[in-house]
């Protein structure tokens, strides 16, 4: 988390720098994220994440390098080569992918991949993420639908905070929590504090263990706060009133587990310290090798158009 | 040879494929143990069970991303869509999401599914029973797209559509199911996708053409025969990619391109046919670049004589290529 | 009831005998839909059909001659003048329609609907219909979720007759009754029987004053049966088991209202051979007329694409 | 005359069609009080209340077919898809629905409504930022299409869409919102949908183009001026229906046709040109009808030397310019 927490800040310097076309932040969204994935199986499940999942990319495994390769459009950019966005594209260690930046497409195809396994006698499980902006979409309810009837393998993993860009929850949706709608599905949700990491592992671990035994799905509404504008081209003084930021700024899960594991005397002070030095070495260290790299070229963007078009192996 | 309708030979090698590959699913709405509004699926359930052949909810953009998903991990999903007019809700997912999916990854992820559809008209389907797609499948790059007009083309374009590793949308002519009847090998055979036919070889002028129209251009040409006119028609099969070098070389050798569709043409298959020989065969023609299609219409009204005005025929046809041939 | 039971059994005659080219019929749904009606105003409410809305067509005051008009595809039917398939278009004397047959996309144009009341500070009521397969599509979620944040004045009422042409409501959802999913957006749902008018007319009657009173939408849930196959181009035995159907059979709304009317001697037995005999008639007379009119015919057809296209009054 | 941006020019049109006519309605998503990702809308929620401008749940089906019931119900609503890559799933409500609505209810029923959509490239918004999705919308009877480039038109041509009574697409390039300036009147007036015009006159050859490439086709035909060749640029601005007159007068005329459009070339706006001059000015014609624009990919690569690999740019332009000036 305090890895991600810096590199977070680093992309977010770079963009300003100029160097970083567009940034999304996970700050406020890195205990769910971390949490989460941690109650899964990196080695066998599917992980449909979305632009905000930037620490749930670095803890599936993805190098601070790599993360920085895709803001900065760099030739080896693992996820795409640099066609798309940041965090979009696949991850070619880990099952783990982003088609598209289009809001909710992600839904039915974790439906897919849930069923395929199905297919195949598999156990392994979907978790596809989303934002309280996306339950709008008609594809989440068609794929929370059909995921009901066929009782996939699939965890609905949503980090609720509370604004869709500048769209608050209230002119989202009519109700207080998504996670009442699992019920009209047929399937259990609940509402969990996304800011504590036990809340989230423990909410996932049993949708995990649900799935795996194909007992179907679950729905997790894991509520969030989303600390910085919704990306670097925001400013969210335009629509958040003062009050609202400032309470929301006393929701940073990065301080809430520090302070908690402080208080319970699980680290000590010199060894947050020696965390946060590395974190920050680590951060230094990828921006001065990204930053020298190359933009991805010409020659190669021709490549896997179709089957046939070059770059197939 | 054994001679069997079009919905006949869907019917064969979508089961020949399954058979043949467990990965193949299908799913859709009704096609199950309905067979399919069309009967394409009849008897599959019974013979492959419910979780390869999937009765879905009603839901298009479900059934495409579904099958995106699937296709993703290990699967080759057929998704049938039960009309083409059905298929704008699905859009998103395959024109946004699927036709991407290889080149948005770098080719780290693969999409081999199929999408059929029923389009067209003639049918008494009116304005929501009777649309032709195709024009924005065509145009995007990551999709292949088929429109077989034969039985034997349906059954040798629907293998290799599904033996394909990218999105391929297959356009099923639905007045051609049971209309269209020829002979289909029993063996196994494929064509390749980009791949125009000449169906009939002439001297005067090409007839470029697809789907239902193929039939109605080749009966066009008989008559015009009879007239003195030999006509070629190709039969452009994928959409694509265009077969360019085919259609070239045809309008370059017979001087005269009649383009002859059901869509409306406005930004169409006949304007890129068009475009391809006025930038490709300029200096080997003899007529203007003639297009017949349907009024700039909602396709189609459900009024017998207003669709029937509505449709090119061979009568319209046979009109059109009196009149270039003349030039 | 009677009337459009015996116009409806007409139009399935007309289409085994090769003159309208397809129909779905209404038989199982006339009790909900005449009860509907009655529950709302016609002078100022707003009605968005889908094609099994035969009776409701009925009730709203169109003539069985216009009736069968589209069927025949007549050059006179007031809903479209034959450009679409029967019961789609629009009614020139009701603020009744149907744009297409495209299943669900009338949910959302509803809320449209409804929102334009609700600006114009009209007390008017949109009803809009749909099946239990119509449930799945995303754009009845997303009307209804619009619809619960913006309070409309609309009545989402699903005739549920538990199949999508084949599909059984068990692969359409995981879940009982389609009533329960108006808690997921913040509006009352209620599941009644669609074959006891009394039932429907009072819950229609509660959910009119409640959009009236500008207190939002309400989800009326109808159980009835499709007593013929989806249309007249399908075969349900194919799909239904014997038991089922026999089943379904007993459930027909025009028996059970006719048994009650005169278990509770409401009507006699010769009012009630009156009533048939002079549905029977003016059904006869009907065809006879329509059955000479003249197709839609080529002149008319280029008229009414977009302003100035001809057509225009 | 004031001068104004693109983006200007569409708020202020916006406003001053608020302030004329009650029924005139803003929804879309987050187009309140963050003023729409673009600040098109930018003040507009505190002028006209929230009733006014609605910022909508985040579903563009949603946000078409609710704008096309209350268009029905006497409201003129301006739908705003925040971007063309969005656009997608209203596909829907607007292709299956919208465009047919006067037709299918033989004039009963109208929609008199915008969707306005900021679309195309060269703004780093890789695959999914930088979409041109013109050419379904160009297929569709039923439907207007324009796409206004420079401040003038834009304000002209959003004021006739909002007054038609029938359903206009706007195409808004976002990268000339803020990059093109140009005068603007502030006195109310309106430019007819369906014409084209001449934004360079000239003698050598015809630039058919629009949206961006306008611009680039106007740079391009300076630099070919310096070497003696004169190029007439004719801006379409409306792409359905296409202005057929004046494309082929300006082709005849000239005798020589390029065409240049940012959007892939396979069945597009490009190839109906080509069709439209292929097909009238045949006779007129000294070379081949050519077309310029980016390869057949996904558009368009985030990476900034492949976005600017992607795109045509006035030095692409004049090669082709001077390719076919030589013939
Ligand atoms: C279909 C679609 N519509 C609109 C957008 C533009 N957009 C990008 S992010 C966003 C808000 C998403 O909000 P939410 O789902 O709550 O996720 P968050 O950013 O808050 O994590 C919008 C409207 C989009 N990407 N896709
Ligand atoms: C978007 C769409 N997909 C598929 C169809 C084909 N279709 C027509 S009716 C129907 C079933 C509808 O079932 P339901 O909503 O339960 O209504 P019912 O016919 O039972 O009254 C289907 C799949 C369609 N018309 N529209
Ligand atoms: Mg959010
Ligand atoms: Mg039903």
């Amino acid at each position: 988390m305090v890895l991600s927490r810096y590199l977070d800040e680093r992309v977010w310097l770079l963009n300003r720098q100029g160097k970083a076309a567009i940034a999304a932040s996970a700050q406020g969204h890195e205990a769910a994220q971390v949490a989460c994935v941690e109650a899964t199986d990196p080695s066998k499940d599917h992980y449909l994440i979305y632009y905000r999942q930037f620490t749930a990319m670095i803890a599936l495994g993805t190098e601070p390098e790599e993360m920085l390769r895709g803001f900065l459009a760099k030739e080896d950019d693992p996820m795409s080569a640099s066609r798309q966005f940041p965090l979009h594209g696949a991850h070619p260690r880990v099952d783990l992918f982003n088609f598209s930046n289009v809001i909710a497409t992600q839904l039915p195809q974790a439906a897919g991949v849930a069923l395929a396994d199905k297919l195949k006698g598999s156990d392994a499980v979907t978790i596809v993420y989303f934002g309280d902006g996306a339950s709008s979409q008609g594809d989440t309810h068609e794929a929370m639908n059909f995921a009901g009837v066929q009782k996939l393998p699939v965890i609905f993993f949503c980090e609720n905070n509370r604004y869709a860009i500048s769209v608050p929850q209230s002119k989202q949706m009519g109700i207080d929590s998504l996670a009442s709608r699992a019920a009209g599905y047929g399937f259990p949700g609940i509402q969990i504090d996304g800011t504590d990491v036990a809340a989230v592992y423990e909410a996932t671990k049993a949708a995990v263990a649900r799935a795996r035994a194909g007992e179907g799905p679950t729905l997790i509404e894991a509520s969030v706060e989303r600390l910085l504008p919704h990306t670097t081209d925001d400013d969210h003084t335009r629509y958040r009133s003062a009050e609202d930021i400032v309470q929301m700024l006393k929701r940073d899960p990065v301080k809430i587990l520090s302070d908690l594991l402080k208080r319970r005397d699980l680290i000590t002070e010199s060894e947050d310290e020696v965390i946060h030095s590395e974190a920050k070495t680590r951060v230094n260290e990828a921006t001065d090798t990204v930053d020298a790299e190359s933009y991805a070229s010409v020659e190669t963007m021709f490549d896997h158009v179709t089957e046939g078009s070059g770059g197939n192996s | 040879m054994p001679e069997q309708t079009v919905i006949e030979a869907v019917r064969d090698t979508m089961r020949a494929e399954m058979r043949r590959d467990d990965s193949v699913i299908l799913l859709g709405e009704d096609v199950g143990s309905r067979g399919g509004v069309f009967l394409a699926s009849d008897g599959l359930v019974e013979e492959f069970g419910e979780n390869r052949v999937i009765d879905t909810p009603l839901a298009e953009s479900l059934i495409c991303g579904v099958a995106l998903g699937a296709a993703v991990n290990g699967m080759r999903p057929i998704a049938e869509i039960q009309f083409a007019d059905f298929m704008w809700p699905a859009i998103n997912q395959l024109i946004g999401e699927a036709s991407k999916v290889r080149y948005g990854t770098n080719g780290v992820k693969t999409a081999p599914m199929t999408v059929r559809v029923p389009y067209g008209g003639g049918v008494r389907g009116g304005l929501y029973h009777s649309q032709s797609i195709e024009v924005l499948f065509a145009h995007t790059p990551g999709l292949s797209v088929v429109a077989p007009a034969t039985p034997y083309d349906a059954k040798g374009l629907l293998a290799t559509a599904i033996r394909t590793n990218d999105p391929v949308i297959v356009l099923e002519h639905k007045r051609t199911y049971r209309l269209v009847k020829g002979e289909v090998p029993a063996e196994d055979y494929t064509i390749p996708i980009g791949k125009a036919e000449i169906k009939r070889p002439g001297t005067d002028l090409t007839i470029f053409t697809y789907g239902l129209m193929l039939h109605y251009s080749l009966q066009a040409a008989e008559m015009a025969a009879a007239n003195g006119i030999d006509v070629e028609v190709l039969d452009l099969r994928t959409l694509r990619p265009l077969d360019a070098d085919a259609i070239a070389e045809s309008a370059s050798r017979t001087g005269k391109a009649l383009i002859v569709q059901e869509d409306t043409p406005a930004v169409s298959i006949s304007s890129e046919v068009a475009a391809i020989i006025g930038e490709r065969c300029f200096f080997d023609l003899d007529g203007p670049i003639t297009r017949l299609g349907p009024p700039e219409l909602p396709p189609m009204p459900f009024s017998p004589i207003q669709e029937a005005a509505f449709m090119p025929s061979p009568e319209k046809i046979l009109t059109a290529i009196t009149k270039l041939a003349e030039i």
